[in-house]
């Protein structure tokens, strides 16, 4: 296809596609990633979409999106606000509007905007009249994406509706062209999925085509976009999300100790996605078992753990809720239960499909009495396979249950990740104890505090265990007043061993700078890119980002410090906040936002540069 | 996993843990102990091939008294615990003890969905109608209208039958027996092991401290003849003190025949425990118009739940040949040089 | 407090908030909707003396979409929050609208503890055999082998059948429809309002998008006359697109017999909503063999946890005077100078 | 009875009561508080039994135990250790042993010192034997408590069992003697209890008799205590424990509120008590409901708040760990829900009926995402009743969920109180919103932050509620990313509001002191006793309870900064301390004991000691 239009090269860039929930955003989104990343881009995408199954058709709240930012240097976020908009309906538009860059490119499916979808929409006047002001500030380009799919399909003998299921493979098409993609990988991707329904297949194709074709033969943008590939580490890569990766990372951490994996879960948003992909995964002697509720969930996976398994569950805050008391019960009989928490956005239900820092005080104080366990959060797509690995490798090792605060944000945003060597993690052991001598079901290892693991079942090492207070060693179960003082301190010091067997943190940035941003889970990649902008200012700031937050590394309190100012950042109202001031009695600067979105890097850029300020001042 | 009791390997003794057991004098949760005790003698395996699994209550105390592997855990949520066990270590011989308050008030929905699951577990249920551990409050199978610690007015709810319930979630084994029948509880408890999925075994238990003599109605030895009927697959449903009473079919239920004992008349049903029409006509008896049934009341075979999740394991493995680097190396790939 | 529908006050469209249904396109949660907002209107209640409570799910979204009073609470907890409104405001008509997986999964201990206790609620179970909100898990009802996201190897267990669990839980009124069969509902609904006490409506309800057609094989319009039973108190067990058959005794059971339309034989049973065992046996009633039963299964009168717990206020009042300074000063006392 | 033996006037003395769970210990030590109390002392109990019903005979972990500190002064504590302790049998002696003052007075029931009990106790020899060491350095008085008792009832008709079990009433006379009390107390009580049992009552009668007259005439013992009144604020008086307190609270609180209330409980120790004791007092427009488990009693609650009654719940920890997504429910859905949690020992099931303060945290921050409410602790018995006022005061007027953090010792342990006059207690308003014109579900009282409460049922005010995100004012479900933001932050700031609202904190001891202790709930009378004990030594010391948890007392960090050091004392490893310290980022000093018992006086006064040391070294 010979190409003679402008062609326009930048570094980064960032388009978002929305549309309706039943409009196929999500699959669009991630094809365009696909080849985004098969280009050799670098980029990070943010899928977001409504809590409703299928909101009636043209509503506002309705809306689904998929926005990804694509660069030829390494980038952290799926940038702050889009370049490129491309509205499937009013809707779309409606909701979008006020986000689009100044002078960004609007696409819009004309033939969507009828009288009745505007009013669905909320909009009073037709913004695609000529002589309508309201996207005045915007390229905008109408293609009648609805009539030129079912043209392209005219000789096709198929359903009206399954016709028009196909237009999001045109939009693809328009989008390929303006970017100057190739459209092979979406081609595979069609043929693997529907290599057994050829019509659809077929029907697909022709219509992806056309939006290309349309691109070069009608002329509809003046120019066209070229982002060259971004310099990563050699290697072979992937497209990865959390979910996937968090799946992965369990699969090798149970190949590395070789156990098997039992994975009890009860279904809710985001989390059953590990739920489902593990379900799918049998084979590597992984039981996924749906249970009746949360309880069951998380007593099914401690059964499992005081078998001798894996024992794994995961849920959001609702069901985090449910699992304090078994997860208490957990910390008492010291078994290596691991629990992921996905969490979301808000108190109670709050709202499901929306991301949140909010259950770091919860993780680490919501128990009944003095309960320490350990607490670990990824800080992007690709560490949740890392961190995966080390909870398993820390659960097994210390016995004591661990928390894995992940986000509704990583299980589904995507970006490139270098596939790992498997056979450089290193082998894990499950230590089960089978010698009878000397043994006590409480006795604990001298260097990590922990106590054996029996697998259920080996002759000579019967024991109880139980939620009573048990003596030091023996385990039997008393009410001695100066045992209980000391086995609840030894439960704390368990935990507290653990920063022995941690990295230390590395600090980003300057390490001159006066100004410390310190953060937690998905805040790395705007963290970082706000630095880098600042920085790109000529200004310091160095940052670090904690994947281990109980106990936390040993050069945290160093760290902080060796610095003059230093500002927390969450989404939430100030919990690793708390921690840090608490324990070592600074005055941190505090950004905190829940929003049910990622903090804007603009919006952190200002932060930033106000306590740069304020340094300055004193 | 051998079940014979031909050879007598074990004695009841063998089971026992050096705790002294804390229960109340008098209470019937020692004659259980020594039941469950005997009965894993007869069957014959090792104490590191047993587990019990409990929640909370006196009954709960349960694994403590236990020479085998034991998991006290937290109220209501022994089910879903001992299911994780018997998934991870399906060699093992999971027991589940349990009582009327942690098993069917607070944890009553993991019973349905365990019993419904068909996890080879031996349920036991110790109903003393009585909440004991926490002193005396009224529980869901306490009789309406009495006067406890929370129902200084009497209480105002039907109770539920544990057994119907069991019979609802379609469970595979029920039994019914009392604390103080010690012979016929060993016997179940032997078939409730034998059997492959859920048995349930709901155990009447005197406490002598908050509901004492909460079963004389049925289980005095005076007239426990008449008030009971031992249910015993293949064998003619009669009872009385002289066997001189039978159930005939009725309209929807049972009628009951008076005979002279020893002619037991061909309108006596034979007892079936895997029809489902006598199951239920049995577990929905009234006591007192009809007598309290004893003994095993269902058995049927169906796969168990831990088979059933291994063979999904295995026929995916038959499918998909469990290759880590190939699975994280899938999908779309490329090369950064 | 009036229930007389003689002068028709309201209007079904009443009973409807501003808010915009956001189910999608298709389900039948909108049919049962506005059977709800229907029977409001025959009720004839002003909508300030409704309350509808819901758990969390798909069906659980309802009370938005209603301009009664509304509360949408926590996933399985519909219930309970339901009682403790009823025993507070004990005027109020209180709905409580519920899923397979809010109200028979991690709900499922509340169901039958809530029909035991048989608060004045009108309980609407929405049954589409999935988890529609969360994306198309399995649910409890779910038939078995059923291939869906979290068994992609198809289920393993049993599914639970909400009337037969009603039934063994003692409700007082049971009722079994579909959202497809609109006017049946509406009579349904209205009737589940009239009783005083628990009234459990078991609704089928296609989830377009999840379980599309689960319930074709008997809802459909073709075949449903043959695999229904219309079930009615006092008039004959009748089914068949020409009435031409009837449920008659069997061995425990029900038999089928077929007969010339219009000749109803008399060993056809008449029905008796009161009828302990014609209730059990028509709930235990197994599709294909037997026809689904449609209608009000059960309805008997007792008195309302409400009523007991008010009337036990009442009758301590009588006893003792609720003199608050005397009991606080109450005990022995002394002076001090 | 003329009494010529040597009588010593002491102020102060502590007395404990141990035996067999079946002996009828808390009975006897609750008869003996009576007549104490009504002898004008002022005094403490506490008492203290297993978590077995009724643990095999003569075990030491069947020993029950009821200790009492009373004076003729103002007393803060049951008492450390105890100058006089009555043994019920050995196993009694063997756990209460080491605790006993040197030099202090043994009473033990000869009888029981069979070698089969002494080996269940664990006793190697018989401490009784007179060359036995065990006993050495303490006044041993061997009385044949149960051949004593036989004897007495020699001539009466009744079972042997029956008669045995009248002879912890021969040990209450026996020890009434030595602390020259009345018997008409206790006479009043058996004719109260036993008025429709003549037989046992005459048999009680008899024995108690007979223990008060061997004293005389036996020559048990060569001398009598005499504790004379204490100066107590003039006034009518009962005894009271934390349980009748909290419930009569809550009785009151109705009465000023006019509304009923609606209790719904599972049952768990040590909470059930105010499940049985508003079981009973139904008369005052109580539904006292027992449910299926903790989530249905909290939800029941929650339903009836929302109806317009008080929604009231009480459980401890394990069960408060079961209510945690309901009560984030009542936070998002702003309902006046009140929970009380009677803390006990130990994560998990513990030390189900041993004390301890381990739950503030999980109060504070134990559910998903930023979610606040108040929390309140009481410090003394009788300050149950107040807490209990104050809980239904602002969970009303502020619309949100109140926690009550009370605790075990609490609920047992007994003390002297002055029966308020009901009529001082301020009246207080439901303020039930009637008018439908400008309702908005979520607008709020500009003062209080709160919004309307509704009594379902109005017309007029129809409107929805529930879990998920709702717009500001209107209520209406949102995903918005800034209403979240601000919902979240209005959420947090109605609970700041209460502040306002409540008394400031203030100090007790020496304004002037270089040391501040602050402490919560139980620990007030430990620690009062401490800084007056140590203040008696001439050093300045000054302390604070801390009544209102959440929110904070508005003076308190104007109080923290004007000491020089701050140490902070706790039943846990620093809760109320991590709390103080990020608040503040003051370097806090910390007591923390887990032992099941409140910490003893004699280390606080240590510990109180070594600070001081600290503080002049610096
Ligand atoms: C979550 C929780 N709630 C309540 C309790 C208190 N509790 C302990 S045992 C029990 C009931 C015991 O009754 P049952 O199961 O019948 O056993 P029994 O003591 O009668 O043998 C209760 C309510 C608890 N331990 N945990
Ligand atoms: C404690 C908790 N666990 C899980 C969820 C997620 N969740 C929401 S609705 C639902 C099931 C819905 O199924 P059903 O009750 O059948 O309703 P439907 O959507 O099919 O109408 C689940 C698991 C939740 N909201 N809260
Ligand atoms: S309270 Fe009852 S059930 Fe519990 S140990 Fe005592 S007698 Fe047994
Ligand atoms: S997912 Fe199913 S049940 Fe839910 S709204 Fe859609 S069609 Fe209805
Ligand atoms: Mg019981
Ligand atoms: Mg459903």
């Amino acid at each position: 296809m010979s190409v003679e239009k402008q062609i326009n090269e930048v570094d980064t860039i960032t388009v978002k596609f929305a549309g309706d929930s039943g409009d196929g955003i999500q699959l669009t989104g991630d094809q365009f990633g696909n080849t985004t990343a098969i280009a050799g881009n670098d980029f990070a995408t943010f899928p977001d979409f409504p809590s409703e199954i299928r909101a009636p058709l043209g509503t506002t709240y309705g809306v689904s999106s998929y926005q990804i930012q694509f660069a030829a240097k390494d980038i952290y976020t799926p940038g702050d606000t889009p370049e490129v908009l491309v509205c499937f309906n009013p809707a779309a538009l409606k909701v979008n509007l006020g986000i689009v860059n100044k002078g960004g490119l609007i696409i819009v499916n004309e033939d969507e905007f009828t009288d009745k979808n505007l009013k669905k929409a909320g909009f009073e006047t037709n913004p695609l009249d000529p002589d309508d002001d309201t996207l005045r500030d915007y390229r905008v380009h109408k293609i009648k994406i609805t009539t030129l799919t079912l043209e392209s399909l005219s000789e096709m003998e198929m359903g009206h509706g399954d016709k028009l299921r196909c237009k999001n493979f045109l939009a693809l098409g328009v989008v390929s062209w303006l970017f100057s993609r190739p459209l092979e990988p979406i081609e595979n991707f069609l043929k693997s999925k529907f290599g057994k329904k050829p019509q659809i297949l077929e029907a697909n194709m022709k219509v992806l085509h056309a939006g290309f074709n349309i691109c070069d033969t009608m002329e509809i943008f003046p120019i066209m976009y070229k982002v060259p590939p971004a310099k990563l580490e050699p290697g072979t890569y992937r497209n990865i999300n959390g979910a996937l990766a968090t799946s992965y990372g369990l699969l090798a951490a149970a190949e590395k100790i070789k156990l098997p994996i039992v994975f009890s879960g009860y279904p809710i948003t985001p989390a059953s996605e590990i739920l489902h992909t593990l379900a799918a995964l049998k084979q590597f002697n992984v039981a996924a078992i749906q249970t009746e509720d949360e309880i069951a969930a998380v007593t099914m996976a401690l059964g499992a753990a005081y078998g001798g398994s894996l024992g794994i569950t995961g849920s959001s805050g609702p069901g985090l809720a449910l699992k304090v008391e078994a997860i208490n019960l957990a910390v008492m009989t010291e078994l290596p239960l691991i629990i992921f928490d996905f969490m979301r956005s808000g108190i109670s239900t709050g709202m499901p499909t929306k991301t949140e820092q909010g259950d770091l005080l919860m993780s680490l104080f919501g128990r009944p009495s003095d309960s320490h366990l350990i607490v670990l959060a990824p800080s992007s797509a690709q560490d949740c396979f890392w961190i995966s690995v080390e909870a398993v490798r820390l659960a097994t090792k210390y016995m004591t249950p661990v928390i894995v605060l992940s986000e509704g944000f990583l299980i589904n945003s995507s970006e490139p990740w270098k596939i790992p060597n498997l056979d450089d993690i290193p082998e894990m052991e499950s230590g089960f104890r089978t010698d009878p001598n000397g043994f006590l079901p409480y006795k604990r290892n001298k260097e990590t505090l922990a106590r054996d693991w029996v697998r259920i079942g080996t002759p000579g090492l019967e024991h109880t265990i139980g939620g009573l207070e048990k003596t030091n060693e023996t385990g039997q179960i008393t009410q001695d007043p100066e045992n209980h003082d000391l086995m609840t301190r030894l439960r704390y010091e368990k935990t507290q061993k653990v920063a022995n067997d941690i990295p230390e943190l590395e600090i980003m940035g300057d390490k001159d700078a006066d100004l410390l941003l310190v953060g937690w889970g998905s805040t790395l990649g705007s963290m970082r890119a706000s630095m880098e902008a600042v920085a790109s200012q000529g200004k310091k700031v160095a940052m670090i980002n904690i994947r281990h937050l109980n106990p936390l590394p040993k050069n945290l309190g160093d760290i902080l410090r060796s610095f003059k100012k230093v500002a927390v950042i969450e989404l939430n109202l100030g919990h690793l906040n708390m921690l840090i001031r608490s324990k070592f009695l600074i005055d941190t600067a505090f950004l905190g936002r829940v929003t049910g979105q990622p903090i804007a890097v603009t919006e952190m850029i200002d932060f930033i540069n106000k306590e740069l300020e304020t340094i300055k001042e004193h | 996993m051998s079940t014979s009791t031909e050879e007598v390997k074990y004695k009841a003794n063998d089971f026992k843990s050096e705790a002294e057991p804390r229960w109340c004098p008098g209470c019937e949760d020692y004659a259980i102990l020594k039941a469950v005790q005997t009965a894993m003698a007869k069957i014959g395996r090792p104490k590191n091939e047993h587990a019990v699994v409990s929640g909370i209550g006196c009954s709960s105390r349960f694994p403590y008294y236990m020479s085998t592997y034991g998991f006290h855990t937290i109220h209501g949520r022994p089910l879903p615990v001992a299911t994780g066990l018997k998934v991870s270590n399906p060699e093992l011989a999971v027991w589940v003890v349990t009582g009327d308050g942690d098993g069917i008030s607070i944890g009553g929905n993991h019973l349905i969905h365990a019993l419904r699951r068909n996890c080879d577990l031996n349920i036991l249920l110790f109903n003393n109608r009585i909440y004991g551990l926490t002193k005396g409050q009224y529980s869901p199978t306490s009789t309406k209208g009495m006067v406890n610690k929370t129902a200084p007015y009497g209480t105002i709810e039907d109770p539920v039958d544990p057994v119907g319930l069991a019979v609802e979630s379609g469970a595979t084994f029920i039994a019914q027996t009392s604390a103080s029948y010690v012979k016929e509880l060993v016997d179940v408890l032997v078939e409730a092991y034998n059997h492959k999925g859920t048995s349930f075994v709901h155990i009447y238990q005197n406490c002598y401290i908050y509901n004492n003599g909460a079963f004389d109605g049925f289980t005095d030895r005076e007239i426990r003849d008449d008030n009971n009927i031992k249910v015993e697959h293949g064998k003619p449903l009669v009872f009385g003190k002289e066997l001189n009473k039978g159930l005939t079919m009725g309209y929807g239920k049972f009628d009951i025949v008076e005979f002279e004992a020893g002619n037991v008349p061909d309108s006596v049903l034979v007892y079936d425990e895997t029809d489902p029409i006598l199951v239920r006509m049995i577990s929905d008896m009234k006591f007192p118009e009809h007598p309290v049934p004893m003994g095993i009341i269902k058995r049927v075979q169906a796969p168990t739940f831990e088979e059933s999740v291994h063979s999904q394991i295995q026929t995916a493995k038959e499918k998909f040949k469990p290759d880590l680097k190939k699975l994280i190396g899938s999908g779309e790939t490329w090369e950064v040089k």
